[in-house]
């Protein structure tokens, strides 16, 4: 037992290293002076730590912790995602003017951000319900206070009342449904529900509500219309540095619990089929539900983004229609599926983050996010520009972007499981959602700045920043054969 | 000498009008003289080396031809190979085309310079003259269909550039696209027509598709398709040679420059029509060449009965040509190869001389007009003419000449020909009926006479319209004069025949025999010693005849223009609507214009409003209901307007509208959405 | 006294039925209570629904402790969101001077 | 054939040497507007040599299409390699580049058309280096279509068109240029969407046994022609299936968008009248082939039992292109709209004759490909000289020109009459292919196209006339006639024209072999 235990911490080493770093922030915030800067360095330091740590653990396939917390490559996989989420947030947020007028509170913004971070991590590796439900609440009541952290101001605090009830809502469902599974199956992990289900289950409505439950618990992380609602004006009102995250970073986990939970229990057993219980049993529709709500949500959102004025509204809309182009690949019930959404998280991270880093900078500098005010901004400020094109181009699939790619395998995924219809939604989706990216690159170039409006310029640590983004947007374009080869041989999780 | 050494002199009268052309479009301003002497010797010296080949064609019996790769198909593993040539083909037929293409072009060479003297674009003029030589020689020495076509098209060019040579005026330009436009349509028939002739034989050559035909291969297996391509091709015909319906253009090409309307729209490229017909000869059906005839015959006849009641000197004379044109035609189609070929020597000598003699009596008007400073009198109306006889004597001879020949009068070209054509018809119709042709030619022969006296009589004769004007009007200078000497010469009989009342002697008449048909027996024409004999038979009657009709003719003109002894303006009157229909050319411009012209120009504007309002406004309804919409929001007005991007626009932006409607903000309408959400998949779930 | 027969043994159904009841009351009071401390009140009603089956369940069902362990657990995050969402809301009244659900919704399309 | 300078094959240089111009471009500070333009030139310039080059080293027996050993030039290299695992095979994607008689013409087209667009590019002063980076960006993708046999590959390409396209007549386009612009995009994203999932269709029906002997899926545009690499069960496998028609509606839709076929071609007239002058000479001179070298490329040899089927369906709209364009290009009094409009006629014209399937109808489609590049890229840049001195384009406003320009009216005179398709001029001959093809196949409704030469005829003459003829208008009286840059752009394209009108012959040597092998292909396998 006591070695299991020793053994468990060692695996354990990255979130560990994740609560050291949080006590450190709040460390340094009480000790040291000029707060900003020198926190966020102790922060970036914590993260690098945890990431040379991760790295260690790769190719690991063990369960810690008695069955709590498995250590897999598809864990690793979306850990490596993450830490590479949180250093960008960190470094944007060293360069964000909102934060500054909250300097005095800024320890707790970065311990807080810490806190996510490492809930998130808990997230991809939970595979106890319990410890599932705890992970997702971790990060959700972080969020919630992050959301509101300019609380200054109206529409920030708008911003979290919303998003602590909806999410207060939603979890009031996981739990409901979790407390119900939990009931007809006997196991509290998901190894456990995946016996019970081959062994077959009797009360088969309530297992039907259970997973439809959990499944609206899910969906509210990861943006599903119609439990989306909550995102536009949480994103709009929250800092736009949390809004990237929120963006992108806790829709990465929220999937990889979501895969996780489905690709364990219920995906490679044919599980109801097997013991031939009443009709109803042999075909829980789970796949089909997902697949119908990932076409609504592709539609829907991008129908509703044609309209938007603000910009951080726009990319709030066109994350959630991502969120229904992911979502097909889970759909799909086929591990190609899931190494196709792993390949999209990864990619939809650098490119989402590239275009709200623009968003905070354009704020920064002309305190706007209309996107009327973005007219002429290619050519005031042509590097700003072009990197807005090119990320805004990218989350629109165009070759030869990383999007495209993440689109490629996506598509292809889906056309390779016989789900012609889903993938002629998606394209259909994919054309509407031209219509406003394009309207913002129109803005930028097609139309001359005023007289009135000079040229913009930024420090060179901004672009340098910026940089760190378009690299990969534009070479996983290119050459992508590492991410995915990576996504692939990441789909092994601990016992399957 | 050896026959194939003919080819590459052919090759070198064929080439050296073009390097005219090509050395004064580039040079022709810096030359001396705007370089009118160098497109002159060039085709002098084609002239020279034709009459050359000519000769030396005419002793052999055997043609020569010899052809080019010009692309080839297929011919890799398991495809045949399909080779296109172009090549060279010189027998009797083209041997005495091209010495007629190349005299008349040389003496209107000759006539030009003086005609043209200080002309805005004299040395333009030579070239273009020099490039209608080069097309029409095309014509007469291709060996293959392709190469005719090509240069059937390109000799329309010339002539589009010639007849709008003065641009400036409005009539010109017009009268310049509508002979391309109306040539056009013709060839747009004879492609179709070589189109189907290719994609059976794979093949453009005339002796090899006479070869293929004569075994017994007709085009997709049917003698329908064989009539069907006969007749296409000669639409082609029909457009160059100004023959019913298509005939339109050819009076209004009167507004190019004098020397052109003798060179090409009366002497060669119209001519070209009846050479095409000669050269295809073989592979016409009967029925073909019926409708051949027949359409021969009508040209013949309305023409003339339009050129009787025209005024302007030139349009008389482009009327007379389509009647004539006309006759070579139905001649033709009736089987009368070598009258009809043989008419068409002899009409583009003397035609060519009215149409010279015609410039000649222009050119003098102009002069005296521009003395009087007089710009409202119209030169060319014989109305304002009359005696010029005593002032211009040697133009006044040479026209009484080419009169007497068109006409046919014995003792000129013009008989010989014509009696021929008219034995021709009547010899047909003995034969297989169809007296309407016969009696059509008797009717034109005897217009002819009576309106060419008319122009004679009304232009030279009685007294000039205004006394003080005919002591300024001058005899033409030299280089004019002469070409019309030299063609006066050549209408009389003895270049033709030694024999001045029968042409079948005559050295041209032997050259011309007529090319056995290749078609199968049941649907070929009745062959040649039929029809001859059946000539032979009745030759005599129609010789006597013709003449009486031609003398007929000449005398009521006389009676009536000279003697006045019946007033014209009366017998206009008691004619009442025929003379208004012919004087108005039988309304047929008028009827074009309303049919055809207005008519494209409606479905041009139908399309383009088609284009404007259905495909580029798909469902419009959608962009009219949610017009309010996009009105809503500015920028979808200057970014999407209409088509298919409106109807994505509106309508899916419509749908967003709409659906952004839910995002109330209130928290408490999210939640319930995301409960009934819920319940809805739940009660789904549990019901199927 | 005696009680009626579905009444006399009670059974796993008889909690899970309270449970359902106790989550749609939870949920009605989320939805249309326009105070928005009545509405986190129904947020802790549709936790501890959740509770409540869990600790029928390791009564009844085939779970040992486990339940009333989970259940633990849940109580605790329940009291954590309500402090942080007691906090959002104190936020709130400084912010808009009402704590009516209706009113603040000026974040939206 | 192998033909490498510095190790490097010469496909690729030709491809990717726009793009090292458009870096150096980049490079230039701004002020410096004429070593911009250079480098563009310099650039499109060696691309050009490289494709002369090529033409000469290029062997006129071999087959290409389906085969591999016959392609010419070939370079060919694992791109991107992802072995396999469980739950997916291995994945390929290649670098394949390589030519054959279908593309060697175009490829040359493009050289010379995007040098010569350079030329007319000149005149060019409002963000000189954004507009060449673009441009020479737009040029790489073009190229890189028509060299490309990896179905990857040639998407990619196909899509880089598509943005600068976008702001080369968004930014620097005429009055209504964002209109135009943004119609163009959508209409070409629309395309190249439906290609897309027609793609990755093929892509997992499509797997071929490697060395290892391990089944591999490829986009390898050669296995795909093979239908023996077809999957059982997948989704394209079989012949005439529902599935497969479907795929090549799709495709057909998507090509045909950009030739433009009837009833997709209203993005055209918009996008040309918009565009500046040498954009629209781009987009007519290269642009437009792209869907009809797509079909033929692609379209034709993967999926030839569509081909067949649908063929009537091709003809009859190639037909209407024919007629339809001629009658709008009637209508018209814009002389770029009018153009524009020709344009859908006479690739109607190709359409007709690759409809056909037989060696002479293809020969002359593709023939006509090139010459309508060459003509209508001589149209555009004749209404450019006279839109640069009098800012008019209207047909109304001009006349008499011949007398104030005579250099500018001959070339023009040569450029309308082979775009009248008159013998002698290179429109003839590939018109007369063409014609003679589809009559082979389709009877009437190659008589009903042919009536379209006399509306042609008739339009053309009326822009001469209205043009060119007639009195010259006082404000015209200072015109002055072409400049020897002008010239440098008109002189190469006329010389074509008439060479290829009077002895097409080495032209058509060039493709035959390709094509030919192609027809019997379609032919043999789609029937």
């Amino acid at each position: 037992m006591a070695e299991h235990i020793i053994e468990s911490i060692y695996r354990f080493l990255p979130e560990i290293a994740l609560t050291v770093t949080l006590v450190a922030a709040i460390v340094a915030d009480l000790v040291l002076k000029e707060r900003n800067r020198n926190v966020s360095w102790v922060v970036l330091a914590g993260l690098g730590v945890t990431a040379v740590l991760v790295a260690g653990q790769s190719g690991w396939n063990v369960s810690i912790f008695s069955d709590m917390v498995a250590v897999d490559p598809f864990a690793v996989f979306f850990k490596a995602v993450l830490l590479a989420a949180g250093l960008l947030i960190v470094l944007f947020s060293m360069k964000s003017r909102e934060l500054e007028h909250n300097s005095t509170r800024i320890g707790e913004y970065y311990m807080l951000i810490t806190g996510v971070i490492f809930g998130m991590f808990l997230m991809v590796g939970a595979t106890n319900l319990l410890l599932m439900y705890l992970a997702f609440e971790l990060t959700s009541i972080s969020s919630y206070v992050l959301a509101g952290f300019t609380k200054s101001l109206r529409k920030s605090a708008e911003a979290s009342m919303k998003y602590i009830i909806f999410g207060a809502v939603s979890s009031g469902f996981l739990i409901y449904g979790i407390s119900l599974l939990v009931g007809v199956t006997g196991a509290i992990d998901i190894y456990g529900v995946r016996d019970a289900l081959q062994a077959g289950v009797e009360q088969t409505a309530a297992l039907y509500v259970a997973v439809v439950m959990i499944i609206v618990g899910f969906s509210y992380k990861i943006t599903v219309v119609p439990f989306h609602f909550w995102a536009p004006d949480v994103y709009e009102g929250a800092p736009v540095t949390i809004t990237a995250f929120l963006a992108t970073a806790s829709k990465v986990a929220g999937f990889a619990m979501m895969i996780r939970f489905f690709r364990v229990s219920f995906m490679d057993s044919g599980a109801l089929a097997t013991h031939g219980f009443d009709g109803l049993a042999a075909t829980l529709p789970w796949s089909m539900i997902l697949a119908v709500l990932a076409a609504i949500t592709m539609l829907a959102a991008n129908l509703m983004a044609l309209w938007q004025e603000n910009i951080k509204r726009l990319l709030a809309y066109s994350s959630i229609a991502h969120a229904g182009f992911i979502l097909m690949g889970l759909a799909l019930a086929t591990d190609e599926g899931i190494s196709a959404m792993m390949i999209y998280l990864a990619i939809y991270l650098f490119m989402n983050l590239g275009a709200f880093y623009v968003v905070m900078l354009v704020a920064n500098q002309l305190g706007t996010e209309a996107i009327a005010d973005y007219q002429g901004l290619g050519h005031r400020s042509p590097f700003l520009g072009v990197s807005m094109a090119i990320f805004l181009v990218a989350l629109a699939g165009f070759p030869p972007t990383a999007g495209f790619i993440a689109k490629v395998y996506i598509f292809g995924a889906t056309i390779s499981a016989g789900m012609i219809w889903l993938v002629a939604i998606a394209g259909l989706a994919t054309v509407v959602s031209l219509f406003y990216y394009i309207r913002v690159v129109r803005n930028m170039f097609l139309v001359e700045p005023l007289e009135s409006q000079g040229p913009v310029t930024f420090d060179s640590a901004s672009i340098l920043i910026m940089v760190l983004l378009l690299i990969p947007v534009l070479l996983l374009g290119v050459y992508f054969s590492p991410i995915v080869a990576w996504a692939k041989n990441a789909v092994t999780m601990f016992g399957t | 000498m050896a026959l194939e050494s003919l080819i590459q002199l052919s090759l070198i009268t064929l080439f050296l009008p073009l390097a005219g052309f090509l050395l004064l479009i580039f040079f022709g301003k810096r030359l001396p003289r705007q370089g009118d002497w160098l497109g002159t010797a060039m085709v002098s010296v084609a002239f020279a080396a034709s009459l050359f080949i000519m000769f030396v064609k005419l002793t052999v019996p055997e043609s020569v031809s010899a052809g080019w790769t010009w692309a080839t198909f297929g011919g890799i593993s398991g495809v045949g190979e399909v080779t296109i040539e172009l090549g060279i083909l010189i027998d009797n037929l083209s041997a005495v085309m091209l010495v007629v293409v190349l005299l008349i072009s040389m003496l209107v060479h000759f006539f030009s310079m003086g005609y043209l003297e200080g002309d805005v674009r004299y040395s333009r003029y030579f070239a273009y003259l020099g490039l209608f030589t080069f097309s029409m020689l095309g014509i007469v020495l291709t060996h293959n269909l392709l190469m005719m076509y090509i240069f059937w098209e390109l000799v329309g060019l010339s002539s589009y550039l010639l007849i709008g040579h003065w641009y400036e005026k409005k009539s010109a330009s017009n009268a310049a696209m509508k002979a391309f436009i109306v040539n056009r349509i013709g060839d747009a028939g004879m492609f179709i027509g070589i189109m189907i002739i290719f994609v059976h034989y794979s093949t453009f050559s005339f002796d090899a598709i006479f070869g293929a035909l004569s075994a017994g291969n007709l085009p997709f297996e049917s003698q329908a398709w064989l009539t069907a391509a006969g007749i296409l091709i000669f639409c082609g015909a029909i457009g160059k040679s100004a023959q019913f319906p298509l005939h339109v253009w050819l009076p209004d090409a009167m507004e190019g420059p004098t020397p052109v309307s003798a060179l090409i729209h009366a002497a060669t490229m119209v001519a070209a029509g009846v050479f095409m017909v000669a050269r295809l000869f073989p592979l016409f059906t009967a029925d073909a060449l019926l409708v051949i005839a027949y359409i021969g015959a009508i040209t013949a006849l309305f023409a003339a009965t339009i050129a009787i009641t025209q005024y302007d000197i030139k349009k008389v004379l482009a009327w007379s040509t389509i009647s004539q044109l006309g006759y070579m035609v139905m001649a033709l189609g009736v089987g009368a190869y070598a009258a009809g070929f043989m008419h068409l020597v002899t009409h583009a000598a003397f035609k060519a001389g009215l149409f010279l003699g015609s410039g000649a009596v222009i050119y003098a008007m102009h002069a005296a007009l521009h003395k009087q400073h007089d710009h409202d009198t119209d030169a060319q109306d014989i109305r304002n003419m009359g005696g010029l006889k005593s002032r211009m004597p040697v133009t006044y001879w040479t026209f009484f000449i080419f009169t007497l020949a068109i006409s046919g009068i014995p003792l000129t070209s013009g008989f010989l020909s014509k009696d021929e054509i008219l034995a021709g018809t009547l010899a047909f119709s003995t034969l297989n009926g169809h007296w309407v042709l016969p009696l059509i030619a008797f009717t034109v022969a005897g217009m002819t006479a009576f309106y060419m006296f008319r122009l004679l009589i009304l232009t030279f004769h009685g007294k000039h319209a205004r006394s003080e004007r005919l002591p300024l009007i001058n005899e033409v200078p030299g280089v004019m004069g002469i070409p019309l000497m030299v063609l006066a010469a050549l209408s009389l009989f003895v270049f033709y025949s030694f024999n001045p009342f029968g042409a079948s002697s005559g050295w041209l008449f032997q050259a011309l025999e007529r090319p056995m048909s290749v078609v199968p027996e049941a649907i070929a024409p009745n062959t040649w010693p039929v029809l001859y004999e059946a000539i032979s038979r009745v030759h005599t009657l129609v010789m006597i005849l013709s003449i009486v009709i031609a003398v007929a003719g000449l005398a009521f003109a006389w009676l009536v223009y000279q003697k006045k002894i019946f007033s014209a303006d009366k017998m206009a009157a008691a004619m009442g609507p025929l003379y208004r229909g012919s004087s108005n050319k039988w309304y047929f411009d008028e009827v074009y214009d309303a049919v055809f012209v207005n008519g494209t120009l409606a479905l041009t504007r139908i399309s383009n409003w088609f284009d404007a309002r259905i495909i580029d406004g798909i469902v419009n309804g959608a962009g009219s209901v949610t017009h309010v919409v996009s009105r809503i929001s500015g920028w979808i007005d200057n970014t999407f307007i209409d088509g298919l991007v409106n109807f994505l626009a509106n309508f899916t932006g419509a749908i967003g509208m709409r659906l952004r409607k839910i995002q109330t903000g209130n928290i408490q309408t999210y939640l319930v959405f995301a409960v009934f959400g819920f319940l809805i998949i739940t009660i789904v779930i549990l019901t199927f | 006294m005696v009680l009626p027969e579905w009444l006399a043994e009670p059974g796993l159904n008889h909690f899970l039925v309270v449970g359902a009841i106790l989550f749609s009351l939870g949920l009605l009071a989320v939805i249309s209570r326009r105070n928005i401390i009545m509405v986190l009140m129904g947020i802790e009603l549709i936790l501890n629904s959740a509770n409540l089956n869990f600790v029928a369940f390791s009564r009844y069902g085939s779970l040992s402790l486990d339940g009333h362990m989970i259940a633990l657990f849940v109580i605790i995050i329940a009291a954590a969101e309500a402090a942080v969402a007691l906090a959002i809301v104190l936020n709130i009244y400084n912010r808009f001077g009402s704590v009516d659900v209706e009113q603040i919704s000026e974040l939206k399309d | 054939m192998e033909f490498q300078i510095l190790g490097i094959g010469i496909l690729t240089w030709i491809v990717f040497l726009p793009i090292v111009g458009m870096l150096i471009v980049l490079l230039i500070p701004n002020e410096n507007k004429n070593a911009m333009r250079w480098t563009a030139a310099g650039a499109t310039g060696l691309q050009l040599l490289l494709a002369v080059i090529l033409l000469g080293l290029f062997d006129r027996t071999a087959l290409g299409i389906n085969d591999p050993g016959s392609f010419q030039f070939v370079e060919q290299f694992d791109w991107i390699i992802v072995e396999a695992v469980p739950w997916v095979g291995k994945i390929e994607i290649l670098y394949f580049l390589g030519i054959d008689g279908l593309s060697v013409l175009m490829v040359l087209l493009t050289a010379l058309i995007s040098v010569i667009g350079v030329i007319s590019s000149w005149s060019i002063e409002k963000m000189v280096k954004g507009y060449f980076a673009l441009y020479l960006l737009l040029v790489t993708g073009m190229m890189g279509v028509f060299v490309a046999l990896d179905f990857f590959l040639f998407f990619i390409f196909w899509e880089v068109m598509l943005l600068p396209m976008y702001f080369l007549i968004g930014i620097w386009g005429g009055p209504r240029r964002e209109y135009a612009a943004i119609k163009f995009f959508i209409y070409t994203f629309v395309g190249g969407v439906l290609m897309l999932l027609v793609m990755l269709g093929l892509y997992f029906s499509v797997a071929y046994t490697n060395g290892a002997g391990e089944q591999v899926h490829t986009f390898n545009l050669l296995h795909m022609m093979n239908s023996a690499n077809f999957v059982e069960g997948s989704i394209f496998y079989g012949v005439d299936t529902t599935w497969r028609y479907i795929a090549w509606v799709a495709l057909f839709i998507s090509f045909a968008i950009k030739v433009p076929l009837f009833p997709f071609h209203t993005w055209l007239p918009d996008a040309h009248v918009e565009a500046p002058t040498p954009i629209s000479v781009i987009l007519a001179g290269v642009l437009l082939k792209l869907g009809t070298y797509g079909m033929l490329r692609i379209m034709y040899p993967i999926l030839p039992d569509g081909t067949v089927y649908f063929m009537y369906l091709m003809a009859a709209l190639g037909m209407i292109s024919i007629i339809y364009g001629a009658l709008c290009a009637m209508a018209q009094d814009d002389f770029k709209k009018l153009i524009a409009y020709s344009s859908i006629s006479h690739m109607g014209i190709v359409m007709l004759g690759m409809a056909s399937l037989t060696n002479q109808g293809t020969v002359g489609a593709v023939l006509q490909m090139f010459n309508h590049g060459t003509i209508t890229a001589m149209l555009f840049l004749i209404v450019g000289v006279l839109y640069d001195r009098t800012h008019k384009r209207g047909l109304y406003d001009f006349g008499g020109i011949a007398n104030q320009m005579p250099k500018y009216t001959g070339i023009a005179m040569v450029a309308m009459f082979a775009a009248l398709g008159l013998p002698g001029l290179s429109g003839f001959v590939s018109e007369l292919f063409s014609f003679l093809g589809a009559f082979d196949s389709f009877r009437v409704i190659t008589i009903i196209s042919v009536t379209g030469i006399i509306f042609t005829a008739a339009y053309i003459l009326w822009t001469i006339q209205r043009v060119f003829l007639g009195e010259l208008g006082e404000e015209h009286k200072s015109l002055t006639d072409l400049t020897a840059r002008e010239m440098l752009m008109f002189v190469p394209l006329m010389l074509i024209v008439i060479f290829l009108g009077v002895y097409p012959g080495p032209a058509i040597e060039l493709m035959n072999a390709s094509l030919s092998h192609l027809v019997e292909f379609v032919n043999i396998t789609g029937r």
